[in-house]
């Protein structure tokens, strides 16, 4: 950072060195260099906004050289805590970069997933790779953006390999951090349909379409082995 | 100036009553100036140009009641206040005058004397104090806080939770295209602990000899093997209970073989 | 001129540098001491509030040691145009009060207060914790409800422990935003307290019967114990 401030005020601070050696002999006996750096240092603490040259030299008193002043007190920042930086035409002092988690403070809201995220993540873990559109078919409704990044954000799924048909839509699968959060070694380990109906979580009633139905119409034949297996029992 | 002996001649104690009264009467004009009547007094003592610890709380009470004195002939409102520690002072006045009565009760004029001086004193040491804070650098005046305060931020991180559960049954939902329902138990085919319990209470009564506890199940359940089963498993947990409660008792030959219970009081 | 800062400079870096061996074996993988004084020095200057030592505890990483990040971050400042300061069991970051005069923009115009107000706020701060009607006592006049209410509001002074006399009455205390706001590490830093109290003019000193005063003469004689201790050395 001292680097760039440097660069940067180089060809000014050159016009504005320029006088010094003349100015030291004036009327006004400026401050010395030292006190200069604390002014400004001082002033850009407590100024509510970044100050131009012109702002920081009209605060300070007659003859001081807020440039060069500048330049050691970016030195003397250079890798502090707090960053003396360039802010368009103005110079502030500003939190070091990289300390900026420091400014954070997190409050974690713990939130039930929607029903349609629900729905759609379980599709995707019990048909995976599964396309968008065989998404719908199977939920019967479209499945909105929001509901797929938002499993995307929270890392549940991700996407998996293009389908070798035409448009050669994407595919979503169940990542690791899905496994994790379930406590399921793979997807496979997932309840089959008749389980749960045995378990009774189902009802008993036939469903409507054939069970386990993966892919439906579709042609992908490269899937459906997993997708037997998944439901084998 | 400061008499502290009030045997002067006339002559004396007449001028300086005069001056008092000068000297109060510069001061009535300021009157709604004080900050009640321990401020005037020490606005007074000022005038004896003395330390506060050498005052003279004599002197000090006349020049206060010659205030008071002065006030009144000018029909200024004092308040009450005022009075209050006018009238103290007049008090205090003749105490520190007239010689010590031992029989009297209480502080001596003296103690009352010097607890006054020591309000004052405290008094002056507090403005004092009060100047020197003031004077003191101050922030916002001769230094300064962060001008861009960068406030932490709060961030709000939600957490989505589903357990296994909620997938299952989500998938359920989407693939019957139906509201998942859970398990219900078919009541017709179940019987209770609590029906099977309150008939074999009624039913304890006759079994004086041992009887197989399958003897008990009721009729129309012995049939359906689902009805049985379910009677079978009331009745034995009622039969527990009742055992429990000391009003039958149970045996069985071997393992597997009938389940035999009789009424508790017919010795056996 | 430069060479003056640098030079300045220098020694205090290496003073810094030295506990960071040390720190690296510790349990908790905490950041060197270097980058800890950096974290609390941009936690300090991003906030116009002191903060405590818990407060900055809170928001390192674990393990760190605020307080000796304070005390190389204090010699870091130490003469410079901003110090590290503190204020009662806090800590900031405040420009050098011999810079003020560069500042008239960022002065904040104070409500002025009455000589009544001044005169409280200046004998609750010596005589804390002080009930109101031993202010009145000091005073020889009442206090008006609005000159208690101005210095809530300025939150120079705040509610103390009521007194374990019959009534119970509340005292006053002075706030961290006082000391902060002229500048006092503890309130054992006013000035003149050392003499005044030598002086015997902080005594809780009941008046004898008799004396006429609005403060009504109170019981309240056990209350020394509280005020040594605030102001023990």
């Amino acid at each position: 950072m001292t680097d760039d401030v440097n660069a940067a005020d180089q060809p000014e601070k050159d016009q504005v060195d320029a006088p010094t050696e003349t100015q030291d002999e004036s009327l006004f006996d400026a401050p010395p260099m030292a006190e200069q750096e604390r002014m400004v240092e001082a002033i850009l603490f407590a100024t509510a906004e970044p100050l131009s040259l012109k702002d920081i030299a009209s605060r300070l008193p007659m003859g001081c050289e807020p440039q060069t002043a500048l330049v050691h007190l970016g030195k003397r920042y250079d890798g502090r805590g707090v960053n003396l930086v360039r802010v368009g035409e103005a110079w502030a002092l500003r939190t070091a970069p990289d300390l900026g988690f420091l400014m954070q403070r997190e409050t974690i809201e713990h939130r039930k997933l929607s029903r349609a995220a629900i729905e759609t993540l379980a599709i995707i873990a019990y048909h995976q790779p599964i396309t968008r559109a065989e998404i719908e078919e199977i939920r019967g409704v479209a499945v909105s953006r929001g509901t797929v990044d938002q499993l995307l954000e929270m890392d549940w799924i991700r996407f998996g390999r293009r389908r070798m048909t035409p448009g050669r839509p994407v595919t979503f699968v169940v990542t690791q951090e899905f496994l994790d959060h379930f406590g399921l070694e793979t997807a496979r380990d997932l309840p089959g349909l008749k389980e749960l109906r045995s378990a009774g979580l189902l009802d008993n009633r036939p469903p409507p379409t054939d069970m386990p139905g993966p892919g439906e119409a579709e042609d992908e034949s490269q899937d459906d082995e997993e997708q037997t297996e998944l439901f084998e029992e | 100036m400061s008499a502290e002996n009030p045997a002067q001649n006339d002559f004396e104690f007449d001028a300086e009553r005069v001056a008092d009264r000068v000297a109060a009467e510069a001061l009535i004009v300021d009157v709604d100036g004080f900050e009640g009547p321990l401020d005037l007094l020490l606005t007074l003592s000022r005038t004896q140009k003395v330390d506060l610890r050498k005052i003279s709380v004599l002197e000090l009470a006349r020049q206060y009641l010659a205030f008071i004195d002065k006030a009144k002939e000018l029909r200024l409102e004092l308040a009450a206040d005022y009075l209050v520690m006018a009238a103290w002072l007049a008090f205090l006045k003749s105490r520190l005058l007239l010689p010590p009565d031992p029989a009297q009760e209480g502080p001596s004029g003296e103690e009352l004397a010097a607890h006054l001086a020591f309000q004052l004193e405290r008094l002056a040491a507090m403005r004092d104090a009060a100047a020197k804070l003031m004077a003191r650098d101050q922030k916002g005046r001769d230094f300064f806080v962060r001008g861009i305060p960068e406030d932490v931020t709060r961030v709000r991180k939600v957490i989505y939770s589903a357990t296994l559960m909620d997938l299952m049954q989500g998938y359920a939902r989407t693939r019957t295209k139906d509201e998942f329902r859970p398990f219900v138990m078919d009541r017709e085919a179940t019987m209770t602990l609590e029906q099977a319990l309150e008939r074999m209470r009624g039913l304890i009564g006759y079994a004086g000899e041992w009887t197989d506890l399958t003897s008990y199940l009721p009729e129309g359940w012995e049939m359906d093997p689902k009805k049985r089963r379910s009677a079978t498993a009331a009745n034995f947990a009622a039969t527990l209970e009742l055992a429990k409660a000391g009003k039958i008792e149970i045996r069985q030959g071997e393992i597997f073989s009938a389940i035999q219970i009789r009424k508790r009081d017919h010795d056996g």
